[in-house]
């Protein structure tokens, strides 16, 4: 065993090998970021741990799944079958914000997380009854199933374009909630709702629109995971831990924090079960206690500010 | 009429991450007790299914069966499928002195160091699978192996396994590097990557269903499968994975099943996969109800060579018991209460004008006799 | 007189912006000192310096004698420095009485009792600090239904509780109706009378500060611009412009 | 006040003397579910001395459960050492290994302790699943040494039933104590209890160690009521069922958890039985309890009763 | 018809009844002021006429129009603003942000108020833009949050303790200020305990005991009556 490991690590001076881990760890991240950041608006500004948001993401592949075979997987149904899934899953947690998850607001978070926890139970049955216990193959999308020539070496086409988008939703997310107006009223409703409405905000709709972004972005998340995933019952159940744990580093809500977060548990996992094959299991929880003893409020969060 | 009727306990998952498993095998289990009870039960009893979820949690499967034993009084218990949630089960058998019989949990504990008078097994296990694995490296002429397993019990015992029947049946072929993933792993990018800078040109594994799925559809872009043959267990040329990967199965691949909807070793098994087909409304049925039904199967058997349900005489039938299966027949080893069920090796081809693929040519490996 | 509580060359900046610059200011026994200064000036920024809840950049603080710097919150309590706050800082999903109940309890060193009944504990001086403070009506309320007047009175209840020598008070009577004020000011000038305790605070009510003081500190931009009896800070010019203005001034 | 404490006191004695007549009603199954319960009672009732009573959320408690059961297990087993020995200094293993974990949990608070204490809580789980030469590994730790007195069904009820109880009357006692007082201020107001004296991490601390202790008795006894411990004990899915069922009952109270402890898992026990979505009927349930019980079943009860009162 | 008219409401939080039937009418370009001692229900009134705390009896009229038990944003956009005494900033935002959270184009167009003006206003809020809402001082948070509820540009203002924590010399300026807005046409429904505030700024004066209105009258009638001045206001 030892010698075998001592063999990984003499991979780590192969100039390919490390491009490739490079490239393993940004395109890791990157996946989980896109899943991550929903979560993060979420807890910002909802201050809800939303544990259905593993679920969410399940259930976006699944909605991926169904339009890409409803559409006999023609040409472009995989990014049809990625809005569906934002869209299926936006209204969904329109339903589930307005019909439910609202008379909660004012509730400890405890009770917030579980009611996030019934509604994991709920989805994953629902999606159980909907499409069985199968398990589903969703093909890359046309021209993304091969890789790209970099010279030296090629890297799959699909997890590059997945690092393009998660780069892409960071810079959205951070223009649209540091930039706009409508940003500071969201960074507003995480800190004083009632104050919020009376200065004329409709908060509730902005809790609303938030729920639907953010689950929406669940939903997109797990479709784009589809392709490189078996899509089947459980895969919320590794992913929600993942995104915590990103959540958690980055510091609570912040959107630079779970990107930061995220290429952390990337590289972090990609080179630790290298480096420490038999530490693979722990690798993220490990990342998160030593960032938490060295910066408790993680990277970018900070103590609540206490009474003056 | 009249005798009262057997209570079959029986404990699979059915919720949450297992169900892909314990649905079908659930469906199997049925059909057996269907068509016992359809030719008069056993004894002049009807079989009574009682169902549980096992989850995948041992202490929720041992209070279950517990629950079965207590309250319902079922005479026997079947299912069962990760190892621990077998070994559990195993456990509440031996103290409350009912049978158990471990239809698909493959530890070679159950029957070895955990073996207990209570406990049989119509799987199989980890020692069988390693030992056809190791065939197949000498037919493919593998030298310079990568073996990759998951980080637990199955994974394990499995990677044991090759290891012992290596020296006997492929003597020049080397392990270089072993990889153990975990459980549940989604992203296996750095293990491909590493398997592609070891420069092995066969690569051993027993990552099953989920895992092998992620594995080949991220190993696929790397040009991974051309570089490659790909020897696993885990049942991979089994139905549900085959015809779910369709067009993204890899070439290069050489798997095991229990069963194969497409091959009928027997009369038998025709007639059972008819049976089948009927009550999943569909030809291409899965692998594991098979192993449910044997299971039903070979208790209704050693009831009926006892003449009584009284727990100590069925097993005493049972030891050294032989009975006809779909695939075959089966034989109890007296003393290790292991089954000697045999498994389909072979190379999944790709059909013509077809994206599916199939185990071309179908071989039957019987367990490797002591 | 003794000192009591020194601050020496107190120095504390956030970010770059200096809150506090060079502060040493002092307490005598049973001296009633009053620091005030414009909104902003440091004066809280000075309290939670004195009492552990922000650490100094430089500088020192000493209570009775002892260096205290650096210093838990909690320990410096403990030697007698008790504080109320200047925004409401009370438990308020606790009763009224076991508010005061608590701070008794970890007064006497019993806050890690596990197996004394905690119930039984200080009920009768429980109920005398609130009767001293005029809550005993609302003794079994919850104390974050109270309204603002009355939940400072709690605070000062609270603040009692620890038997303290020294009393920082931040705008004690901020919030209060005139009668309320009123009430406050004699019950605080009874207290530290009763108990020969010593005050250092807050307010920005003139009438407070020129009624019981008897020194006045003035901070601006967290510097100290003057120190002295009531009379001359009135007449002080640079203290009339930055902070009193000319209602006050005049008077 | 006093009165109330009578009455509980009664209420209790009286529900430990039903307790002890079940066995008499002769189901084996009844016997072994409310073991099952009073085990699940005792873990909910320690979860609860660090959620209700100091206000830190937990996701890692199945930790202490599991390195009670472990220890208790490996002792009895491998070591062959009698119960007097192996229970208490498995109690003590978990008191420990929760004063370790404790020490750095407390320094953070809300969301980042839940994670904290997560992360530490899947710690354990990885050991006990990769250290296969003590704990078994996932395989779990099958075939548990328990003493004579104890292995049968009735002697280990009665055993359950003394422990619990005992158990469950200290932890009245810590959660009424002056500790207990001190600790619900802290819960409401960190920062004030600070000012009055309190070292509250310290505090914090202490509930933590005290919470982690008596979980260690709860998972001891489940070791060897299963003959087996198993890593699933340790995962996190298992701290997120007790605390469910503190919240069911009613953080606020007492005895709630306990109570959440038996409706929760005889309700999943129940469902099991007769459907296999059971997650979905369990999470319809959940729902309802939270939307229309703010204050779990406890809570519900005292609002009947004092509207029963207002009435009469 | 008056601005606004509250009439005969009755307010309870839970089961702790706060307000029993209290009226009081506010004129455009109108100060009235509610002053008693603490805990007779100012605020509630207040959070009443919000919507924060929407009464159980009695009714409010706006402008002709009932909000009673409507949303808190509506009554927001229907023109009222409030300044709460606990002022509420929101404490991550930097003082430049709370401002432009609180911005909203006045009903009847025209230009409204602008940073720059608000500014001239509270000078010392100027030079802390950027600095976190959280960290300011007692008093400048104080001048934040009416800052911001300014920038809305309410027809009706209501301020419940505004000079509370706040440097004498800044509550004479703020002072002047609102008498400036309320020639501006700005009507003002202020909760005080400085009673020479009051006197100053107000038209009408009502007091509150235990949640009713126990006298009503104008500063001039108020001062010349130390009789209710003791009975209600001092001790
Ligand atoms: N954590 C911090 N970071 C940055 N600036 C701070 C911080 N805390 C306080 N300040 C600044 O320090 C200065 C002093 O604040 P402090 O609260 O001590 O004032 P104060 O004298 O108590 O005023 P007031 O009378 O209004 O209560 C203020 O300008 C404030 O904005
Ligand atoms: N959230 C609440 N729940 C229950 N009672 C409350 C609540 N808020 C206030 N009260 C009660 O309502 C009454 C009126 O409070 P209110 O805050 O309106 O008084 P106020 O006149 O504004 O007093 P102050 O001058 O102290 O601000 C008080 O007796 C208070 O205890
Ligand atoms: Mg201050
Ligand atoms: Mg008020």
């Amino acid at each position: 065993m030892l010698a075998i490991g001592v063999e990984a690590m003499s991979m780590l001076s192969n100039p390919t090998f490390l491009f490739y881990q490079f490239m393993n760890s940004i395109s890791l991240g990157m996946n989980l970021f896109i899943i991550a950041t929903g979560l993060t608006l979420i807890l910002g500004v909802l201050r809800v741990i939303n544990f259905a948001h593993g679920a969410f993401f399940m259930f976006g592949a699944y909605v991926c799944w169904s339009t890409v075979t409803f559409l006999g997987g023609a040409v472009g149904s995989f990014w049809l079958g990625v809005v569906a899934a934002a869209v299926v899953l936006g209204a969904m947690a329109f339903v589930i914000e307005r019909g439910l998850l609202r008379y909660l607001y004012g509730r400890e978070h405890l009770t917030q997380l579980l009611f996030t926890f019934a509604i994991v139970l709920i989805v994953g049955d629902v999606a159980k009854m909907i499409w069985g216990t199968d398990q589903y193959n969703v093909p890359y999308p046309h021209g993304l199933g091969g890789a790209v020539d970099f010279g030296f070496a090629k890297y799959p086409s699909y997890p590059l374009l997945l690092c393009v988008i998660g780069l892409v939703v960071a810079v959205g997310m951070w223009l649209a909630l540091s930039k706009t107006r409508w940003g500071r009223i969201i960074r507003a409703a995480t800190q004083d709702r009632e104050m919020l409405a009376a200065l004329g905000m409709n908060v509730p709709l902005v809790y609303t629109g938030v729920f639907v972004i953010g689950s929406a972005l669940a939903g997109i998340g797990g479709a784009l995971a589809a392709p490189r995933v078996a899509v089947s019952p459980g895969m919320d159940a590794t992913i929600i831990i993942e995104c915590f744990i990103i959540v958690i580093i980055g510091g609570l809500g912040s959107l630079w924090g779970s990107f930061l977060g995220a290429l952390a548990l990337g590289f972090v996992t990609m080179f630790g079960t290298v480096i420490f094959p038999d530490w693979e299991l722990v690798l993220a929880y490990i990342l998160m206690l030593g960032l938490l003893l060295w910066r408790p409020w993680g990277l970018f969060g900070h103590e609540e500010e206490e009474p003056h | 009429a009249g005798a009262a009727d057997i209570k079959i306990g029986v404990l699979y998952p059915i919720s949450g991450g297992g169900a892909i498993y314990g649905g079908p095998a659930m469906r199997g289990h049925d059909l057996a007790v269907e068509e016992i009870n359809a030719t008069g039960g056993v004894l002049g009893s009807k079989f009574v299914t009682v169902a549980r979820d096992s989850k995948i949690n041992p202490a929720a499967a041992a209070a279950a069966a517990k629950e079965l034993i207590t309250k319902e009084g079922v005479n026997v218990i079947l299912g069962g499928l990760a190892s621990s949630v077998g070994l559990a089960i195993s456990e509440v058998a031996r103290r409350e002195e009912v049978i158990y019989i471990a239809t698909i949990p493959k530890t070679i504990k159950l029957t070895t160091s955990k073996l207990h008078p209570y406990v049989f097994r119509t799987a199989s296990n980890t020692d069988f699978e390693g030992d056809a694995m190791a065939q197949i490296v000498k037919k493919v002429n593998g030298k310079k192996l990568c073996d990759i397993q998951l980080d637990y019990a199955y994974g394990h015992d499995l990677g044991d396994g090759i290891a012992k029947a290596l020296p006997k049946h492929a003597p020049g072929a080397n392990i270089v590097m072993k990889l153990r993933p975990k459980l549940g792993a989604t992203d296996f990018n750095a293990y491909i990557t590493q398997i592609m800078g070891a420069g092995c040109e066969t690569v051993v594994s027993g990552l099953w269903g989920n895992h092998f799925v992620n594995f080949a559809k991220q190993a696929a872009p790397f040009g991974f499968f051309k570089d490659h043959v790909y020897i696993t267990g885990g049942e991979i040329a089994s139905h549900e994975v085959a015809s779910k990967l369709a067009g993204d199965y890899p070439d290069n691949v050489w798997s095991n099943t229990y069963e194969l909807w497409y091959h009928s070793p027997t009369g038998a098994h025709k007639k059972f996969q008819a049976r089948l087909a009927k009550k999943a409304g569909t030809n291409a049925t899965a692998m594991w109800p098979v192993l449910a039904y044997n299971g039903v199967m070979l208790y209704k058997a050693a009831v009926e060579k006892a003449g009584s349900t009284d727990a100590a005489k069925v097993i005493k039938a049972m030891e050294g018991l032989t009975i006809d299966t779909p695939m075959g027949s089966l034989t109890v080893d007296a003393k290790s209460h292991q089954t000697n069920t045999g498994q389909f090796w072979g190379p999944m081809k790709k059909q013509s004008g077809e994206a599916y693929r199939r185990m071309e040519p179908v071989t039957f490996v019987p367990p490797p006799s002591k | 007189m003794e000192t009591v509580l020194q601050t020496d060359q107190a120095t504390k900046a956030f970010e770059g912006f200096v809150a506090i610059n060079n502060v040493s200011i002092d307490l005598k026994k049973g001296e009633k000192h009053a620091i005030i200064g414009p909104n902003g000036a440091g004066k809280t920024t000075l309290f939670n310096l004195i009492t552990g809840h922000l650490s100094l950049d430089s500088g020192s603080v000493s209570f009775e004698g002892k260096d205290i710097t650096g210093t838990a919150p909690h320990r410096i309590v403990k030697l007698g420095l008790a504080r109320s706050f200047q925004r409401i800082n009370i438990y308020p999903r606790m009763t009224v009485f076991e508010n005061v109940q608590v701070a008794l309890i970890a007064r006497d060193g019993r806050s890690f009792h596990l197996f004394t009944l905690g119930h039984s504990l200080n009920r009768e001086e429980s109920a005398e600090l609130l009767e001293l403070v005029g809550l005993s009506d609302e003794a079994e309320e919850m104390a974050g239904e109270l309204a603002y007047g009355k939940q400072k009175q709690l605070e000062l209840a609270i603040s009692l509780a620890s038997n303290p020598r020294v009393l920082l008070l931040d705008e004690p009577t901020a919030g209060m109706s005139p009668a309320e004020t009123v009430e406050a000011i004699k019950l605080i000038e009874e207290i530290t009378e009763a108990r020969g305790l010593a005050l250092l605070f807050t307010e920005h009510d003139m009438g407070v500060v020129f009624g019981i003081s008897d020194r006045i500190s003035v901070l601006h931009h967290g510097e100290l611009i003057f120190s002295g009896p009531p009379d001359h800070v009135r007449e002080d010019p640079e203290v009339r412009r930055v902070y009193l203005g000319q209602s006050h001034g005049a008077a | 006040m006093q009165t109330g404490y009578k009455t509980t006191f009664w209420i209790s004695c009286a529900i430990v003397l039903l307790l002890l007549l079940v066995p008499t009603l002769g189901s084996k199954y009844l016997i072994d579910l409310t073991t099952e319960i009073l085990i699940y009672a005792l873990f909910a009732l320690s979860l609860n001395v660090l959620i209700g009573y100091s206000g830190n959320i937990s996701f890692g408690h199945a930790a202490y459960f599991a390195i009670g059961g472990y220890s208790c297990a490996i002792l009895l087993t491998t070591y062959e050492l009698p119960l007097i020995i192996s229970m208490p200094a498995a109690i003590i293993l978990s008191g420990l290994a929760a004063a370790f974990v404790g020490y750095f949990c407390v320094k953070l608070t809300d969301i980042y302790f839940a994670m904290l204490t997560l992360a530490f809580g899947m710690l354990v789980w990885a050991v006990a699943f990769k250290w296969r030469a003590v704990t078994g590994g996932d395989d779990g730790f099958v075939g548990v040494n328990v003493p004579a007195f104890i292995d049968n069904r009735y002697g280990f009820f009665y055993f359950t039933l003394f422990v619990v109880t005992v158990s469950a009357a200290l932890l009245w006692l810590i959660c009424h104590s002056a500790f207990g007082r001190t600790l619900v201020a802290v819960r409401e107001n960190r920062v004030r209890a600070g000012f009055v004296g309190v070292n509250t991490t310290r505090l914090r601390h202490t509930a933590f160690v005290v919470a982690g202790t008596f979980a260690g008795i709860a998972g001891s006894l489940f070791a060897m009521y299963n003959r087996g411990v198993y890593v699933e004990s340790a995962f996190w899915t298992e701290s997120g069922q007790v605390l469910i069922m503190a919240l069911l009952g009613g953080l606020y109270s007492f005895f709630g958890p306990a109570l959440g402890a038996a409706v929760l898992y005889t309700l999943q026990v129940g469902i099991n039985q007769y459907t296999e979505y059971w997650p979905v009927v369990l999470g319809i349930i959940l729902l309802i309890i939270l939307m229309f019980l703010p204050d779990g079943i406890i809570g519900l009860a005292q609002k009947l009763r004092s509207q029963f009162s207002r009435k009469a | 018809m008056a601005q606004l008219e509250v009439d005969n409401i009755r307010t309870a939080y839970g089961l702790s009844k706060v307000l029993f039937g209290v009226s009081l009418t506010v004129e455009p370009g109108e100060v009235v002021a509610l002053v008693g001692r603490n805990g007779v229900g100012k605020t509630t009134t207040m959070r009443s006429i919000m919507g924060m705390a929407p009464p159980q009896e009695g009714s409010i009229r706006w402008i002709d129009r009932d909000i009673t038990g409507i949303p808190v944003h509506h009554v927001a956009k229907l023109g009222i603003g409030y300044v709460p005494e606990d002022r509420r900033i929101f404490p991550e935002l930097t003082v430049w942000e709370n401002l432009d959270i609180g911005r909203r184009p006045p009903m009847d167009g025209g230009d409204g108020w602008s940073e720059e003006q608000v500014f001239e206003l509270f000078p010392d809020l100027k030079d802390i833009q950027e600095r976190k809402g959280g960290v300011l001082s007692g008093g400048q948070q104080q001048m934040l949050t009416i800052a911001r509820s300014l920038m809305g540009n309410p027809k009706l203002l209501l301020l419940d303790e505004p000079s509370e924590g706040l440097a004498p010399i800044v509550v004479e300026s703020l002072r002047d200020r609102i008498q400036m807005l309320k020639t501006g046409g700005l009507s003002i429904v202020l909760a005080e305990q400085n009673l020479d505030f009051v006197l100053f700024l107000s038209d009408r004066v009502h007091i509150l005991e235990k949640g009713e209105v126990v006298y009503t009258g104008t500063p001039a009638e108020l001062r010349d009556n130390p009789d209710v001045q003791t009975k209600y206001l001092t001790v």
